[in-house]
């Protein structure tokens, strides 16, 4: 073992120790501040590009916290799945903040500036360490971290709506975030154990099933609601479009998914599955909500008047699509899944992005004002289609190969109607996302809409844009370089 | 003994929360729950947790409470009646 | 009405749970037989060097936890600042100081002359945390409750003079930074992050080290706790109209 | 019989299941909060109930105190991170309180959310700015 073990801690634990040194540099130098919060990210994802090909062969890099062994000490556990997960939040969340540099400091000011960077990079850490750790009440505190930056963030503008939307956030929140304490209460109650690995050993043979099966269901709707699965998502289409626009695409495009990992987390690696039918059964159901989500986020999206509010309801579809590749329970399913947080991750985040270059350059926010606006603004228009096509998954995108792998996983697992679910969820994603298309390339914009001095948004702002949505066409066209091993992840796990 | 008491700290642990719950006038729900927070610390105590005793004394009872009563003054004492 | 039905559903469902769960108490339960809890009880006075096996779980076994935690209050702070704003500085601005209750010549002495007792008492509980119930944020909390007494019977003006937000800023992350530290002392010692003993290079010195380590961390939290639960409590205090005075 | 012995597990989910109650049915929103942290207590005492021995001692180990007659140290280490995670909930939301109540008016949700149809459209206007 090479210095290489050391690695997850340390990309966990320097974004938040850096989070709490930034307000000194705040203090000195406030120009400074957005660029060194880039540090600890870049840091971060050099670490885990490092990580690339070091997991053994047992399948996860474990590291024992303070030197105690697992079932005493806390453990963290990166297995590949995790690993590429932690890649994905540290690439998006680098970009988003190459983003925020221009964009926040017009909404936010002052000591604000400040406090915004701060919570980004705890947000950022919380979030790796949320998918790194193998401990379930670390689990929680990592979830906390996450929660309060969260609610913060989307209030940070001080705007009226802001506030309220980030309340209302609290609300579902906060009492989620309990019945995961409960429910780790009740799992600890029948296992006397709070290590995932150890836990996974002792549900084999407990005497308490009744136990286990109320806190499996407790941690599904606790972290259902952090992920806004259907009836539990009233939370998400508020804080994600009043939100500012790198925060939203953080939330669309990863604390939703890393709260869905958490899920995936708890059924594969804690209670393995497939020991009692009732697990199957709440699995069922999660599937049946899922599939609600799908058809209802995306007619909801079709109605929107907002883009970003739009952007929002096709996240609640999406989060639906993940679900359904869970809860197919084939390594297939599961594969579409884990790349469709891949997918959704880079697309939704791009497409958050350019209504956030449109909202600064010209304040739109209405998808009707977008008429015509590849002519001031075409690399936006450009970036936002392919990030489009890769939500309808056409072809060459990576949205494509993920619903391929669902559907693929569906058939295998026998849903047929979940099947035809996914189909109609493509259709509706089809129908929101041309619109717009239609209306940015081939309407007439409104008179005088389009002209003025502004051009397009500054190459600062494009550039992360452009990385995530030719990130789309790249994991399409090179899927072969992921998908074999996520696929052998997933047969283990299985 | 032992259980008649830890009995009557859960009925009162009860009976304070419903208190606090169903007060109209905010600060007196918010010094209930000061009182509830208190009894939940005792009740700690009996169960041979005294770190958490303590903390519950001092956090719960005590800065929670006063972020509340701040909180009150900053908005208005009363909920609003019914439309 | 339907939020009624739910939550009677979610009651009876608890019940069930409750009557199948193990019985409270009992020795052989899954909670208090497993071999997690008898290394904690039986070797934890050795291996942690804290008679109080709490603090020892809190800042050894477990101490990422605690690490996180002390994330979480740093995380409330910047949340609460990054919502409402700082206080202004006490010196240049001056405001019309609504925090303060009308009180007697009494109540003030009286206030006065316990508040340097109940910091006494937190350092107390700080210091002792690794013998006796207590510890870091146990200490902070009172600290930070002592403020609020003096904060309501002096004013924030007074108060904000007493503990300056210059004093408050560099001490507000102190617990986080108390413990990366001490995390990256234990990997400099060879061991993995977060490892408090080194025994081939501490050698007789251990236990004293692992009980110094542990007073600095409980000390780094105190410090850091107490503050952040100031500035919070002064953030949510400050009027927002002020006036600008000379000095 | 064994839920009567369970008696504490049974008040924690009776003060839990009275906190949701407020969460979700009052409609004053620092009410709300008070049942948060109802809720919040009430799922500590049962973790702690969890840890407890019968006729146990406190885990400290002073004058000999026998280990095997302590009780479980661990739910209590792991609820005092959690009243810390419950405290800063409560000050980050009580914060929120003040800033709505100065931009709204009102502690109602009912009148909070009473425009929600068209909030987000008008949401130009910037409240408070620091």
């Amino acid at each position: 073992m090479g210095a290489y073990r050391h690695f997850p801690v340390f990309m966990v634990t320097v974004p938040l120790v850096c989070a709490v040194l930034l307000p000194f540099l705040g203090y000195l130098r406030q120009k400074w501040v957005p660029w060194a919060a880039m540090l600890p990210l870049a840091f971060s994802s050099v670490l885990g590009l490092l990580l690339i090909g070091k997991i053994p062969a047992e399948g996860y890099l474990g590291y024992e916290l303070g030197g105690w062994p697992p079932p005493w000490g806390i453990e963290l556990r990166v297995d590949r799945v995790g690993h590429f997960l932690m890649l994905i939040v540290c690439g998006i969340t680098l970009l988003a903040l190459a983003f925020s540099r221009r964009y926040i400091s017009r909404e936010v000011s002052g000591g604000r500036l400040t406090a915004y960077y701060v919570l980004f990079l705890l947000m950022s850490g919380a979030m790796l360490g949320f998918v790194a750790t193998g401990d379930v009440f670390n689990l929680f505190v990592f979830m906390e971290i996450l929660a309060l930056s969260s609610y913060a963030l989307v209030a940070i503008t001080g705007n009226r709506n802001a506030v309220r939307a980030a309340f209302k956030y609290v609300l579902m929140g906060a009492p989620s975030s309990i019945m995961v304490l409960l429910a780790i209460g009740f799992i600890y109650s029948a296992t006397g154990t709070l290590n995932m690995a150890d836990l996974t050993l002792r549900i084999a043979d407990s005497r308490y099933s009744e136990v286990l099966i109320v806190a499996y269901i407790l941690f599904v709707i606790g972290f259902g609601v952090k992920a806004a699965l259907f009836p539990l998502h009233m939370w998400l289409p508020d804080a994600h479009s009043i939100a500012p626009s790198p925060i939203s695409a953080l939330l669309s495009g990863l604390l939703v998914e890393v709260s869905t990992f958490a899920i995936f987390r708890i059924t594969f690696s804690v209670f393995s599955m497939g020991s009692s039918g009732l697990f199957a059964s709440t699995l069922d159901a999660v599937g049946i909500f899922a599939a609600a989500a799908v058809l209802y986020g995306g007619i909801m999206a079709i109605l929107q008047k907002d883009l970003k509010m739009m952007i929002a309801y096709s996240t609640v579809s999406h989060i639906g699509y993940i679900f359904l590749g869970i809860t197919a329970m084939t390594a297939e399913g599961l594969t579409g899944a884990m790349y469709h947080m891949l997918d959704h991750g880079l697309a939704k985040a791009c497409l958050f992005l350019c209504a956030g270059n449109f909202i600064f350059v010209k304040g739109y926010r209405r998808i009707e004002d977008l008429k015509g606006a590849w002519r001031q603004m075409p690399w936006t228009c450009f970036a936002f289609a392919l990030a489009s096509i890769s939500v309808v998954a056409i072809p060459p995108t990576a949205g494509f190969i993920s619903k391929w792998y669902l559907i693929l996983g569906n058939i295998k697992g026998g849903n047929y109607a979940y099947v035809v679910v996914l189909l109609v969820g493509a259709i509706l994603a089809a129908v929101y996302c041309f619109r717009i298309i239609y209306y940015m390339f081939f309407q007439p914009g409104k008179e005088g809409a389009w002209e003025g001095e502004s051009r397009d948004a500054a190459p600062s702002m494009l550039a992360p844009v452009w990385v995530l949505s030719l990130g789309t066409l790249f994991f399409g066209i090179l899927s072969y370089l992921l998908i074999p091993s996520l696929l052998d992840a997933m047969n283990f796990l299985l | 003994m032992g259980t008649a008491l830890n009995l009557t700290f859960i009925v009162l642990l009860v009976v304070t929360a419903l208190l606090a719950v169903l007060a109209r006038d905010l600060l007196a729900a918010v010094i209930i729950f000061s009182a509830y927070s208190l009894i939940m610390a005792l009740m700690w105590q009996r169960l041979q947790a005294p770190d958490l005793a303590l903390t519950e004394a001092a956090v719960g009872a005590g800065v929670t409470t006063v972020l509340f009563v701040v909180a009150i003054f900053k908005t208005r004492r009363r909920e609003e009646e019914e439309e | 009405m339907i939020s009624l039905v739910f939550i009677a559903a979610l009651f009876a469902l608890l019940l069930y749970v409750v009557a199948n769960m193990p019985p409270m108490g009992d020795p052989d339960n899954p909670t208090n037989s497993s071999e997690v809890i008898e290394r904690y009880l039986e070797k934890g006075g050795e291996e942690t060097h804290a008679d109080n096996v709490v603090t020892g779980i809190i800042i050894n076994y477990r101490g990422y936890d605690t690490m996180g935690e002390v994330t979480v209050i740093f995380c409330a702070l910047a949340a609460v600042l990054a919502v409402l704003g700082r206080e202004r500085r006490g010196r240049i601005y001056a405001y019309v100081d609504r925090s303060r209750v009308p009180s007697s010549v009494i109540v003030r002495t009286m206030v006065a002359l316990l508040v340097p007792f109940i910091i006494l008492f937190s350092v107390y509980t700080i210091l002792h945390g690794e013998i006796s119930p207590g510890g870091g944020f146990q200490g902070g909390a009172i600290v930070g409750g002592s403020m609020i007494v003096f904060t309501t019977i002096f004013g924030l003006l007074e108060s904000s003079q007493r503990i300056p937000q210059r004093l408050r800023f560099p001490l507000e992350g102190s617990a986080v930074i108390t413990f990366f530290a001490v995390g990256a002392l234990g990997l400099a010692g060879g061991g993995n992050f977060l490892t408090f003993a080194w025994p081939e290079i501490a050698g007789n010195l251990q236990p004293s080290l692992v009980v110094w380590l542990t007073v600095l961390v409980e000390t780094g939290i105190g410090l850091g706790g107490a503050m952040v639960l100031i500035s919070i409590l002064f953030s949510m205090i400050r009027e927002e109209e002020e006036i600008a005075v000379v000095p | 019989m064994r839920l009567f012995h369970n008696y504490h597990y049974i008040a924690s989910m009776l003060l839990f299941c009275i906190g949701l109650y407020t969460v979700i049915v009052r409609r004053n929103i620092i009410k709300k909060l008070i049942g948060l942290n109802i809720m919040e207590t009430s799922v500590f005492l049962f973790l702690i109930s969890l840890g407890y021995l019968d006729g146990g001692i406190a885990p400290i180990g002073i004058g000999g105190a026998d280990p095997s007659r302590m009780v479980n140290p661990l739910p209590q280490a792991l609820i005092l991170t959690g009243i810390v995670v419950a405290v800063s909930v409560t000050a980050l939301a009580l914060a929120l309180v003040i800033l709505l109540y100065r931009q709204y008016g009102t502690l109602d949700v009912d009148r909070l959310f009473r425009d929600e149809e068209t909030g987000g459209e008008e949401g130009e206007e910037k409240g408070e700015t620091a």
